[in-house]
């Protein structure tokens, strides 16, 4: 039976807990990005404020606070204001389903290291990304400009359809482990071949559904290559062109978070999560999981940022015809594949 | 525990919304929202009687209520664009040729 | 009061609210979202009912792709605000007492004939494997017609969509 | 029933040849047609030979069972086969006989347009007529009984394009018509008193009767329709009309369907159905009135034909006479054993006929022949021996059959003097007229035009010199069936014997027991006598068509309006006309086209289609083509619907 502790407190704290982490996250996944484009750009990136310009995106978050907050005349305003509180709203939500590690024992209590675990777990976030869509299609339309509207029409049929392939390449995964719970997804990875390899879902055959993930994930986060709602230069700054301030700041905020979002599930459904070498004395062994899974998420963030550095910007109609006519099909290939192996072997 | 009726009265309201907005909105565009309102309000007197006899057949019905919903919505959009394509407008009062 | 009812009137409420502001409202944008809304909160019922399952993807397909779908279709047409015509009398005439008729009558032996069971707070679990197998099994050849449904949705979509001088430019470039 | 036999193999055979040529045939050369043709008539035979090879009287009769057609509560009706003594003496016959007149074909239709279709029509009408043969109940061989009819109509019609082929396959068949009425009558009250179809039920439940003239009534009239349909399938008095124009066939159709089989379908029938007419002895007086009568009347028409194959036509119409004459008197073994001698010789003769119309270039009056022994010697030697055959010039096949008939007519307990002196009358006829034909086709000088003598009627016109033999293909069949002519009387007796497990009990045995106990002083006194008409018949037509040339014509003008009543068939046909079709047309025309169906049935479609058009002038302006008033229409129309519904739940 759930006590009223269990019920609220441990939630509540966790929920504080949670949003403070994540947005500490986003602040310093700007940072990091600032910083590895100027490497391979051959620059520094920020280095004044602070060491290695560490507290740079406290000074960003200082200035965007203070700014003035224009409103353009022309625009819709309900609207207008409810599009970036949808799209970071749907943004750090999505979070609370995400586990970072198995549960600790703290005074006596069982506490997973997660708000909530839910037996849809994987469905709830897939709901929500997709509800995050009406955040820049309606910024895009309040916004009564011709760039706005044509980022916010780009943004919204590139998101619904990538969606497709991002939810097909998923559920090969879905297959494996027969659960959308994400603690037994990670759980069913447990374990290595050989001491060696590691029964990771990556490794399991899904390796082509990890680069769909991959593919569609930039997709969906307007992220570059597929960063053509807020091409600037076709559209000066796509969707939020009228926005500034606070307002652009959450429009900042969420896609960086989706971008962390993305990362966790890349890590919970193919890198094993928190699976990793385990040592060391008893404290060591109780940190290292969920060390393992910054460290994932990371690497996959790094991998982010180091495609932005690299590859130039698709064309929309070749971004398009990439996901309906490749990735699509590959997706389902991979998904008819893993079902007919899965089938044979049971 | 909350009666099975008031999940009927709930569905009911939402059906008889939905015949109103056809009845007495003029654009088509939400007309055929009003069309989904139906369609949901009948979802839930599915998942409400699936509920209520324990069998999951009715939410099963309910996937199949979307799926048809969604192709009739990639269906009607396309025959709005097609309408306001040539006629300009999308009143369904001014799109009325069909007649002797 | 407890819970279940406590919840099933706030989102019932929010509901009944979004349905009538569809109605309301006279421009189509604010109507996708209330209907958005209204989708929202079913899906909360639907997860009180037990059917997360169904809840879940009642979010991802409604609200997440048809309705994107609808407000896709009202930025690209720019659809304004409902002009006031007077198009149909028997639209108001007939239809409308008809439809209150309807639903009185409903309404009516719903409350005075039938209410007599009740169900709780997760009443059926709509554990995705059950529905899976329900759905691949027993519901099998209605899931391939579905599927053949939704193909040919696709297809005609594809060919209605399609702007009809695309050929004939196509062959002055020919 | 201790062996399988697959008797349904039997007719399928030919109906595969049949769909093949029918559906693929138009793109098939001549020889593929042959080839396939011959294939399925020949498996049909070599199937029937082998059958005849496993058969023993012991285990007969065998039973087929296929698969079941019609169940109807108590009512069973099934495709299933059934081969007793009977059926297995049929299906020898027409296997075999088709099987050469087959091959006879392939000779005489290969220059003629349409050949795939010529043989697709008489593979299928040997599906049906095997069909008939071995049904198991009278349903299955009624279909049998209607295919036959079809294929006979479509092979009379062959030359669709000539106006007189196409008049006379729909007499055929309309005539044909009103004889199956009959049938499907009887098979109606079939159904009614004893609820079953199938032979050995029906058979049983009639037997089972407690007294001989238990139900005899119903008998009698079911004798009675049953020889009304056989009358209309055999060209018995008075639906035989039909026979002699169907002449206009290609010659092999009316060798194999207009004298070899069909037309002794009736006679099968009325043999099978024995076990009715034993327990009804009018309907059987009335069967050997008709079949004397009939002998007689068609012997004297055959005197003054011109026409080879009309000859041949009306003596086909009289010899089933004697076969009707012969059940009529309870000797079903002797109308069989005709049966079977009549489809030897019978065969032969249309088939030599047509080898003489094809020597002379497609003419077929007699009147123009003459001569032809030198021009065509196996021609004339086949046909002699046919000619002596059914003339009943002994030892040939016909003396025997036509003996045997005549001596029980005479000696049945049925049977009486009167359908003695008629048959014999009969025979002296056929003699003549036989013999007339035969002196009038192959002696004297040739007065046919050598030049021009082509593609006066036969429509087989190709070009002609002098009179000349045909091919092999036609004589060597025509060779098999003279053999047959003239060997196939002497296995009589034992015919009769293997026969009689079929007719045992009834009347049938009775008939024979006189037969063997009448002493044989007068049996053999019988015999002398028909030899003797035999030979008074032949001497006549010498001394007349051989020695006085002259003297046919100065005998017709003696004769006057009697030889012109006989030339033109007793104006039969006219009689027809005026009694029966010029009535109907009249009434058709007045009453039902005039009256009923541009009165009545065209007036109210008329009117209907008024009233739907003003009822919609009034209702069509609901269709506004706004959509909101078809929603709205939609939601009160729903609203009913809802009310009526919880109204009659609540209730």
């Amino acid at each position: 039976m759930l006590s009223f502790e269990t019920f609220l407190i441990a939630p509540v704290i966790k929920i504080v807990i949670a949003v403070f982490v994540l947005l500490t996250a986003v602040a310093y996944t700007v940072w990091l990005e600032r910083k590895v484009v100027g490497h391979i750009q051959n620059r520094w990136g920020p280095t004044r404020v602070g060491p290695f310009g560490l507290l740079q995106p406290l000074a960003d978050g200082i200035k965007f606070i203070f700014k003035e907050d224009l409103t353009p005349p022309h625009v819709y305003k309900p609207l207008y204001i409810a599009a970036p509180i949808i799209a970071v709203m749907c943004a750090l939500t999505s979070i609370s389903v995400i586990p970072i590690g198995n549960a600790i024992r703290i005074f006596g209590y069982e506490i997973p290291l997660q708000i909530t675990d839910l037996n849809i777990g994987l469905l709830i976030i897939l709901g929500i990304t997709s509800v995050g869509v009406y955040g820049v299609a309606l910024a895009g339309w309040s916004s009564n400009s011709k760039y706005s509207l044509l980022g916010g029409l780009r943004a919204s049929a590139q998101m619904v359809s990538y969606e497709i392939s991002l939810g097909l390449s998923l559920v090969g995964v879905l297959i494996l482990s027969g659960s959308f719970s994400l603690q037994e997804i990670v759980a069913a990875q447990s374990g290595s071949w050989f001491h060696v390899i590691p029964k990771w879902n990556i490794f399991q055959g899904q390796i082509v559904a990890f680069f769909i993930y991959l593919t569609a994930a930039y997709a969906e986060t307007n992220r570059i290559p597929f960063d053509l709602p807020e091409a600037e230069t076709e559209l000066v700054a796509g969707y939020h062109t009228e926005y500034s301030a606070m307002k652009f700041a959450m429009f900042f905020m969420a896609e960086y978070a989706n971008m962390i979002t993305v990362a966790c599930l890349a890590t919970l459904l193919f890198l094993g999560g928190w699976h990793g070498p385990i040592f060391g004395p008893p404290i060591l062994q109780a940190v290292l999981p969920v060390a393992w899974f910054f460290l994932k998420v990371v690497g996959f963030l790094f991998i982010y940022i180091w495609v932005r550095g690299t590859l130039p910007r698709f064309r929309y109609d070749q971004l398009m015809a990439f996901g309906w006519k490749f990735l699509l099909p590959l997706a389902i290939a991979n998904l008819v594949i893993t079902a007919l192996v899965v089938a044979l072997k049971s | 525990m909350v009666p099975l009726s008031y999940y009927l009265v709930l569905s009911g309201i939402l059906f008889a919304c939905g015949i109103l907005g056809f009845l007495i909105k003029r654009n088509i565009i939400t007309i055929f929202m009003s069309i989904e309102l139906m369609l949901n309000g009948v979802n839930l007197s599915f998942v409400a009687f699936a509920a209520h006899w324990q069998h999951l057949s009715g939410q099963i019905f309910v996937f199949f209520v979307m799926v048809v919903a969604a192709a009739e919505a990639a269906v009607g959009l396309a025959i709005i664009i097609a309408v306001y394509r040539t006629r300009a407008t999308l009143n369904v009062d001014q799109v009325n040729l069909l007649k002797l | 009061m407890n819970l279940h009812l406590a919840l099933f009137l706030i989102f019932g409420a929010i509901c009944v609210a979004g349905a009538i502001n569809l109605l309301v409202q006279r421009h189509p944008i604010n109507s996708a979202l209330s209907l958005i809304t209204v989708m929202a909160s079913l899906a909360v019922e639907y997860l009180l009912l037990g059917a997360e399952f169904v809840a879940a993807v009642q979010v991802i397909i409604y609200a997440g792709a048809i309705m994107v779908l609808f407000v896709f279709v009202i930025m690209l047409l720019n659809a304004g605000e409902e002009e006031r015509s007077g198009g149909s009398r028997i639209a108001l005439l007939i239809g409308v007492p008809g439809m209150i008729l309807g639903s009185t009558i409903v309404a009516w032996v719903l409350l005075e004939h039938s209410a007599t069971g009740s169900v709780s707070i997760g009443a059926l679990p709509g554990d995705p494997k059950k529905i899976g197998w329900l759905l691949f099994h027993d519901f099998l050849l209605p899931f391939e017609v579905t599927s053949v449904l939704i193909l040919i949705a696709i297809m005609g979509a594809v060919v209605l969509a399609s702007k009809p001088e695309l050929s004939s430019r196509g062959e002055k470039e020919r | 029933m201790t062996e399988n036999l697959h008797l349904w193999v039997i007719p399928i055979l030919p109906l595969i040849g049949a769909a093949i040529n029918g559906l693929l045939g138009r793109r098939f050369s001549r020889q593929t047609v042959v080839a396939i043709a011959l294939a399925a008539s020949g498996a049909a035979f070599a199937m029937a030979l082998w059958v005849a090879s496993q058969f023993s009287s012991a285990s007969a009769p065998y039973v087929t069972y296929v698969a079941p057609w019609i169940r109807a509560g108590n009512f069973h009706v099934d495709f299933s086969f059934y081969l007793d003594q009977l059926s297995l003496v049929m299906l020898l016959v027409v296997t075999g006989v088709g099987f050469l007149i087959h091959i006879y074909s392939v000779g005489y239709m290969w220059e003629e347009g349409g050949f795939y279709r010529f043989f697709a029509y008489l593979n299928l009408f040997m599906f049906f007529m095997l069909t008939l043969v071995l049904a198991k109940n009278y349903l299955l061989m009624f279909i049998g009984w209607e295919g036959v009819g079809l294929a006979s109509y479509l092979l009379i019609g062959f030359w669709f394009t000539k106006d007189s082929a196409a008049a006379a396959g729909k007499k055929a068949f309309i005539t044909n018509r009103i004889g199956d009425f009959g049938f499907l009558i009887a098979l109606f009250l079939l159904i009614k008193n004893y609820g079953s179809l199938d032979y050995t039920q029906v058979f049983e439940s009639i037997s089972k009767l407690p007294s001989e003239t238990a139900g005899v009534g119903l008998l009698t009239s079911i004798g009675l329709l049953l020889m009304v349909g056989a009358a209309g399938k055999s060209a018995q008095i008075p639906l035989y009309v039909w026979l002699p124009d169907a002449m206009e066939g290609p010659t092999p159709v009316s060798a194999l369907i207009h004298a070899a089989t069909m037309v002794t379908a009736g006679v099968y029938m009325v043999a099978r159905s024995h076990v009715v007419f034993d327990r009804a002895p009018s309907a059987l007086t009335v069967v050997a009135i008709i079949g004397t009568l009939t002998a007689l009347f068609a012997a004297t028409i055959g005197i003054a034909q011109t026409d080879i194959k009309k000859v041949l036509a009306y003596s086909t119409i009289s010899q089933l006479g004697y076969m009707f004459m012969a059940c009529g008197v309870a000797a079903y073994s002797a109308g069989i054993f005709h049966l079977m001698t009549h489809a030897f010789f019978k065969g032969l003769l249309f088939l030599a006929a047509g080898s003489v119309i094809h020597a002379v270039g497609g003419n077929q009056d007699m009147r123009y022949m003459g001569g032809l022994k030198k021009y065509i010697p196996w021609t004339y030697r086949t046909m002699t021996a046919g000619t002596f055959a059914i003339a009943g010039i002994p030892p040939l096949a016909g003396f025997f059959s036509k003996d045997e008939i005549l001596w029980k007519a005479f000696s049945s307990p049925q049977g009486s003097w009167v359908y003695w002196l008629i048959g014999l009358i009969t025979a002296f006829l056929t003699s003549f007229y036989m013999f007339r034909l035969w002196f009038m086709t192959f002696f004297g000088e040739f007065k046919g035009d050598h030049a021009t003598s082509h593609g006066a009627n036969d429509s087989h016109g190709h070009g002609h010199g002098a009179p000349h033999e045909s091919p092999m293909v036609m004589v060597v069949p025509l060779a098999i069936l003279a053999f047959l002519s003239v060997f196939g009387g002497w296995i009589g007796g034992r015919l009769e014997h293997f026969l009689s497990p079929v007719f045992s009990g009834g009347l049938a045995e009775a008939t024979e027991v006189v037969g063997e106990t009448a002493s044989k002083g007068t049996e053999h006194l019988f015999m002398g006598i028909s030899i003797g008409v035999a030979l008074l018949g032949w001497y006549i037509a010498f001394l007349l068509y051989r020695q006085r040339p002259d003297m046919p014509a100065r005998i017709a003008t003696g004769l006057g309006g009697m030889y012109k009543a006989v030339v033109n068939k007793y104006y039969i046909d006219e009689l027809y006309a005026a009694l029966f079709i010029k009535p109907l047309i009249d009434g058709s025309t007045a009453i039902l086209w005039h009256t009923v169906d541009q009165g009545v049935i065209d007036n109210s479609v008329n009117d209907a289609a008024d009233s739907a058009r003003h009822a919609s002038d009034a209702v069509r302006h609901m269709q506004s083509g706004n959509l909101r008033s078809y929603a709205g229409w939609i939601a009160a129309g729903a609203a009913a619907v809802i009310a009526y519904m919880i109204w009659m739940g609540v209730r």
